[in-house]
């Protein structure tokens, strides 16, 4: 069985669980194993890196090496965590004084990074199962929905090896679940959380969101999928504050969990502040007429 | 597996299939390489210990290309034919293989990974997945000084015997640069650090077929296959190449950037 | 291990700036804000005050200018470590204590958003244990990861030591 | 014992400033070989080397070491010296005490010491140089030029008009290159076409220049005075002796105005039979194989309606490819370049917008010629607000091409303007990264494009967007600091100059170098910018790198005179100081052979042994350093020399 290490990251699992109850119920249908470490927060590319890059190192390496004995490659649900430790791993692969430097660290409490797992988000294994997702599907969501990647799953390119500026894998994986993804203007622009702007600069980070939200609203979506908890915080706590906008926001493994039939309940949709009460009225319908 | 070889060899000698077959046989208690003919009697014949017999081939080869000869052929013998004839030295389509796969023991012994040709009529057991460990790993961990010193040690015992390069299958040329004086003074001993040995490791980067010979040979007992099999661990992780085992053209030897 | 300004420059190949502004233009922040990339560029160049601006802190890291760059100036990177430079010189105009209350409770728990117990309930309500598996579950883990941040400048910074 | 004399240069004070020359000429004079030491304040002028002249007759020398400058430059002078003096030039040894010591040290007894080694080295190497004597070579009094674009006409025409014999090769149906895709010209508005078209039709009518359009170099094998060329011709399917460009054939065509026209950027339409425009030399048509029904499928309606029309029985389907043999003396590379691929900057959104255009686009629009018949219009409609973009793929390493273009910032202005011209009331802005305009009357017009209104704001775009069917341009005015966005009804993209692909081939061919940004290596940046390494191989136009038509009109007259230069003699002696086989001590093993970035190896079947070609090999030295058995020699750089000129300075 194909097998990861499940690093949930600190909003997935302490601020938004239905991530995290969604993350393990579509890998456990898709047949692919989970296992969990001690992790300790990522620690986020904005406040941390920002505020002493070496700690930043020393502590996503220490997250990295949690699996290596296993031979495990940590999966993240979250771009933010996954711009960490992909970051931190790309760093290290290439600069052997850093590495060093690290493991000097790491070797008071026993640890040691050696390079050898890095890190992988869940839409690059998903890829994999396009087949296995769409023989899963019981219910065809229909939705028009804004698609959003998250900066640090795309970027740097030179880093991530990705299509920063055209990527379409989202589109092809929303469209599993039946939905479509509706194109929207700056629709790859930053959701204004990062750099630890939302929590030191709140002004700018809502006026970045504000236009993100009306352009999304102005596209007519039905919905939001992110694929990383930290923007999916930001979607869903602005719009409380902004009141402009009441797009509902989904992490697209609760987009899967939907359409792969599991109740809203139990994917913690109740709980997000943007009421999906719309969103849940019309999968029910959708499921009456189904059958 | 002798009696096997035997059978092989009259086989062939007996259907005119091949006029001479380049093997071993026993001479008073010692085993020599030499030449079988149709008629000759079998019972000499010897397959161990081993000695290269690719050399021999080649010399009867370029005196007459048309001679029809076979050649007993370990992995090792097989490699390094087709490293000679990649240098225009052998046509291989002219030379039939009776092909050897060597025991447990003499791997082990070689530490040689493929110890066995790839004909398909092999006689003996083909010994595909052998596990031989690093066996330089001490010498690995050694820092670059450490290392330095090792080998003028080693070096400092080197007498100037040719041995090494005389039993080279690999060492073919005319005029051996190690007997030009431009780089090697005669009459002194030893010669001088590192000249001897480096010349003869950079001539055999992408060459050295690791068939040991040359250590086996050496009579104050260097480890020189400690720098032949390094270079070929280089070889592999730097441009993918396994000597001798492809058609390959040496990586060393092209114009084309990597 | 901090960088000078210069030494950040050349790291981030900040010389190679020609000051086309492609940044600034693909700047979701600096549409909302006084934020200018190119001109922190031209400033730490300049040797200028860069690290005592505000505008260094209004980056959302997004990388789009990095991305855009079309000679290869680091500048989202370079923000990072000018940051990390305005940090060390003592510049933090805006979120003074945000770090420190993360950086605190990293240190408690492990986690820079802590489990609240109205959360805790939702996780079991849900399915899941009520604490997440992680670095706190094991006193033993969590102890040895609080020695790993003694020795860090983080918790020195963060004024936990 | 040789009688070797040594001459010390002060540069000027270049070398005496830091080296004591006296201190030099002292310690070398003791030197039991020297027999005659001097130094002088400029070694290189005329009583210089009249000094050196007068030394080696009164001195009877037999080598002769200049220690001065790097030889790059005055080798071949004192080479020279040494000649006339009677002396065999490959006795002569230059010891680089400028480069190499005074230019990089500061502290002037060490520099001084450092100066003595390098000369003592000399002097061990001269005292081991061998006399060496070149081979003459006959010259073939003809030239190839390969492409037939502004520059391979110009050289072509400058090579004929000196009498010699031209073979122009362009792959395209017609010759004109780029510049017969332009409207005007910049910065003096000259139609590009009454400018052009009167050179293609020179080329078409001289006598001395044979033109094989539709064709492709095969091969090129040979050196310099004699290379021997394989030329392959295209089938057009139409016999070029019969046909006269009536044109009704295109007409006919059933496909006709539904193929894109390459000539076009594909804005404009042409049949499966056509002639990339009208002013197409020569004015033959071609059948587009790809297209024709009748070549693909074997099938055109009843019957092709190009073979009814003609009158003169021209189409000729059952056409096969021709084979071209001659042999030349030197060869010019002109193949010109290709616009940069604009979907390569996808924030741009060339390929999402029809109203996102290159530069090279935008001339087809402009030109009386083109599919608008040179009336401005984007959909039907003239646009009103249009942004130019600068610098795209032009010093821009994302893209990997670091190297400005040289001609965008121009053609933009020129563009402007004509818009400008022809739309008043157009609202037209400039982004900018840097505006250059180095060239005559370049920065008058720039100026009188500015005056014109148009308006130019310095920053380059970062982005274009579609929203609601219209197209937003954001960037940030630099000089104001503030980040804006444009509307706009067309957006162009001064797209910047990139290698041709199509020019790789060629390359290979002739083993010719590529700079770091991928277009020909010249063999000097400075002072043989239309040389290569390879001899009797030049360089025009673009080719080498961007350009404009003023700088490539010039390059392609420079090559023309470097070839007349060539041919003009009966013999061409080649450096002797090569590769030489020993044949006894070779066993054959082709090493050299796969090494030779030349092929000047060839191998002797008979004596089983490797030989070199003379007129081939440049002395490169890989074949020497690579000999298992050491039986590579290579002459003016053996073995001894380079050791005893090492062991003086370790």
């Amino acid at each position: 069985m194909e097998e990861y290490a499940f690093f949930p990251g600190c909003i997935a699992k302490n601020v938004y669980p239905g991530i995290e109850k969604a993350t393990r119920i579509v890998f456990e249908k898709l047949g692919i194993g989970l296992r969990d470490y001690e992790y300790s927060c990522c620690p986020p590319p904005g406040v941390l890196a920002c505020y002493d890059k070496p700690s930043w190192l020393v502590m996503g390496a220490r997250n990295l090496s949690q699996s290596e004995k296993d031979g495990l490659n940590p999966m993240t649900v979250c771009s933010g965590c996954y711009g960490t430790l992909h970051n931190v791993w790309y760093a290290l692969k290439n600069d052997p004084d850093l590495m060093g430097f690290v493991n000097d660290h790491l070797g008071r409490i026993d640890a040691e990074y050696k390079g050898k797992v890095h890190p992988i988000h869940f839409v690059d294994i998903l890829k994999n199962y396009k087949e296995k997702i769409a023989e899963l599907k019981e219910i065809d969501l229909g939705l028009n929905v804004a698609v959003h990647y998250g900066c640090h799953y795309l970027k740097p390119s030179s880093v991530t090896g990705e299509n920063s500026e055209r990527p379409t894998l989202l589109d092809e994986l929303v469209g599993l679940a039946g939905c479509k993804a509706v194109p929207f203007k700056d629709g790859l622009t930053c959701c204004g959380a990062g750099g630890g702007v939302m929590s030191g600069e709140p002004d700018v980070s809502l006026k970045i969101i504000n236009t993100k939200l009306n352009n999304m609203k102005d596209a007519n979506v039905d919905a939001i999928v992110n694929i990383c908890s930290f923007c999916h915080m930001q979607f869903d706590q602005s719009q409380k504050k902004l009141k402009t906008t009441e797009i509902p926001v989904l992490h697209l493994n609760q987009l899967f969990g939907l359409a792969f039939g599991i109740r809203p309940k139990h994917l913690a949709l109740h709980t997000h502040l943007v009421s999906t009460r719309d969103l849940e009225k019309k999968l029910k319908d959708l499921k009456k007429g189904g059958e | 597996m002798e009696d096997e070889v035997r059978k092989r060899i009259a086989e062939m000698l007996d259907s005119g299939e091949v006029t001479a077959v380049i093997a071993l046989k026993d001479v008073l208690g010692m085993t020599t390489p030499c030449v079988f003919k149709k008629g000759d009697d079998l019972s000499s014949l010897r397959l161990s210990p081993h000695y290269p017999l690719a050399t021999l081939a080649m010399k009867m080869h370029k005196m007459d290309p048309e001679y029809k000869i076979a050649i007993l052929c370990r992995g090792c013998d097989e490699r390094a034919l087709l490293e000679m004839a990649k240098r225009n030295q052998i046509d291989m389509d002219k030379l039939s293989i009776i092909g050897i796969a060597c025991d447990e023991e003499t791997a082990k012994d070689c530490n040689c990974s493929v110890p066995y040709p790839s004909c398909e009529d092999l006689i003996g057991e083909k010994l595909e997945e052998l596990e031989l460990g690093d066996a330089f790993e001490d010498y690995k961990r050694m820092s670059t000084a450490e290392k330095l010193e090792f080998w003028k040690k080693q070096f400092e015992k080197c007498n100037k015997c040719y041995g090494c390069r005389n039993i080279c299958q690999m060492c073919f040329c005319k005029d051996c640069e190690l007997e030009n004086e431009l780089w090697l003074k005669k009459g002194r001993l030893p010669p001088d650090f590192p000249v001897y040995h480096l010349i003869r490791a950079f001539h055999l980067a992408g060459k050295c077929v690791g068939c040991g010979e040359c250590e086996s040979a050496c009579p104050a007992g260097i480890p020189l296959m400690t720098i032949n099999r390094l270079l070929r661990d280089d070889m592999k992780e730097l441009f993918d190449y396994v000597v001798g085992n492809t058609e390959e053209v040496n990586p060393l030897y092209t114009k084309e950037e990597f | 291990m901090g960088k000078s300004v210069k030494e950040i420059l050349i790291d981030g190949n900040g010389y190679a700036c020609i000051q086309c502004g492609r940044c600034t233009g693909s700047c979701p922040s600096g549409r909302e804000c006084s934020l200018r990339t190119r001109k922190l560029i031209h400033m730490a160049r300049m040797g200028m005050d860069v690290i005592k601006t505000e505008e260094l802190w209004d980056c959302t890291t997004c990388f789009t200018c990095q991305e855009r760059c079309p000679k290869e100036v680091k500048t989202t990177d370079m923000i990072i470590e000018l940051r990390n430079l305005a940090v060390e010189e003592g510049y933090f105009p805006t979120m003074s204590d945000v770090p420190k209350i993360i950086i605190k409770s990293l240190y408690d728990t492990g986690a820079g958003q802590p489990l609240s117990p109205e959360v805790s309930k939702i996780r079991a309500i849900i399915g899941l244990k009520k604490e997440a598996y992680d670095v706190s579950t094991n006193a033993e883990t969590l102890k040895k990861f609080q020695r790993l941040l003694d020795g860090l400048e983080i918790t020195k910074k963060g004024g936990l030591r | 014992m040789k009688r070797i004399g040594v001459f010390i240069c002060h540069c000027g004070v270049n070398i005496s400033n830091t080296v004591d020359v006296k201190k030099v000429v002292e310690e070398i004079s003791k030197i039991p070989s020297v027999v005659a030491c001097a130094d002088y304040q400029y070694m290189c002028s005329d009583p210089g080397q009249d000094m050196i002249k007068k030394a080696i007759k009164e001195n009877q020398l037999d080598s002769v070491v200049v220690a001065a400058c790097s030889p790059r430059m005055h080798e071949p002078t004192f080479r020279a010296t040494v000649s006339d003096a009677g002396m065999n030039p490959y006795c002569f040894e230059m010891s680089n005490i400028r480069e190499q010591c005074s230019w990089v040290h500061l502290d002037g007894e060490k520099a001084t010491k450092k100066a003595i080694d390098l000369v003592k080295s000399s002097v061990a190497r001269a005292s081991l140089l061998e006399p060496l004597v070149s081979q003459g070579v006959p010259v073939v009094p003809k030239a190839l030029v390969i492409g037939g674009g502004i520059a391979g006409i110009q050289t072509s025409l400058d090579i004929a008009n000196s009498g010699y014999k031209v073979y122009l090769v362009e792959k395209e149906p017609s010759i004109g290159g780029h510049m017969a895709r332009f409207d005007k010209t910049f910065p003096t508005l000259d139609c590009a076409a009454c400018i052009l078209t009167p050179k293609m039709v020179d080329v078409a009518r001289h006598p001395n220049i044979e033109l094989l359009t539709y064709s492709e170099v095969e091969s090129i094998d040979g050196s310099v005075g004699n290379f021997h060329v394989r030329v392959k011709k295209n089938p057009r399917y139409v016999d070029m002796e019969k046909c006269t460009g009536c044109g009704s054939c295109a007409e006919a065509c059933r496909l006709a105005g539904r193929i894109a026209s390459e000539f076009d950027m594909g804005l404009g339409k042409r049949g499966a039979i056509y002639v990339p425009f009208p002013q197409a030399v020569p004015l033959r048509y071609t059948i587009d194989p790809e297209k024709c029904l009748f070549l693909k499928h074997g099938k055109c309606g009843t019957s092709p309606k190009c073979a009814d029309v003609c009158t003169t029985d021209a189409i000729k389907f059952d056409d096969k490819p021709e084979f071209v043999e001659f042999d030349v003396g030197a060869i010019v590379v002109a193949t010109g370049f290709k616009e940069f691929s604009a979907e390569l900057k996808p924030e741009y959104c060339y390929d999402k917008y029809p109203n996102v255009m290159t530069g090279l686009e935008l001339e087809r629009i402009f030109a009386p010629s083109g599919p608008t018949g040179g009336k401005p219009k984007i959909n039907g409609k003239e646009p009103k607000r249009i942004v130019f973009i600068s610098c795209v793929g032009s010093r821009d390493k994302k893209v990997g091409n670091a190297y400005c273009s040289r001609v965008c910032c121009m053609y933009i202005a020129k563009q402007a303007h004509l818009l400008k011209e022809k739309i008043p009331d157009a609202d037209i802005t400039v982004m900018y990264t840097d505006m250059r305009a180095f060239g005559k009357g370049y920065e008058e017009f720039y100026e009188r494009v500015q005056k014109e209104g148009i308006k130019y704001r310095r920053g380059n775009a970062a982005e274009v967007y579609g929203q609601d069917g219209k197209l937003f341009v954001r960037a940030e005015d630099t000089l104001l600091g503030e980040p804006y966005e444009l509307e706009a009804d067309l957006v162009v993209l001064g797209t910047g100059l990139t290698p041709n692909p199509l020019a790789e081939g060629i390359g290979k061919l002739l083993h010719l170098s590529l700079s770091s940004d991928g277009f020909f290596l010249e063999a000097h940046p400075k002072l043989r910018p239309v040389d290569t390494v390879i001899d009797g191989v030049f360089l025009a136009g673009v080719a080498q790198g961007p350009k404009d038509i003023p700088d490539t009109v010039a390059q392609a007259s420079g090559a023309a005179s470097h070839v007349v230069n060539l041919l003009s003699k009966d013999e061409i002696f080649a450096e002797p100081t090569i590769a030489v086989v020993d044949e006894d001590a070779c066993v054959g093993c082709k090493t050299c052979m796969l090494l030779c970035p030349f092929e000047a190896h060839e191998f002797d079947e008979e004596k089983g042994v490797m030989k070199v070609n003379a007129a081939l090999c440049k002395g490169c030295g890989s074949c020497a350093a690579a000999c298992p058995s050491g039986s590579i020699r290579m002459n003016h750089f053996t073995n001894d020399q380079i050791i005893a000129q090492l062991l003086e300075v370790l």
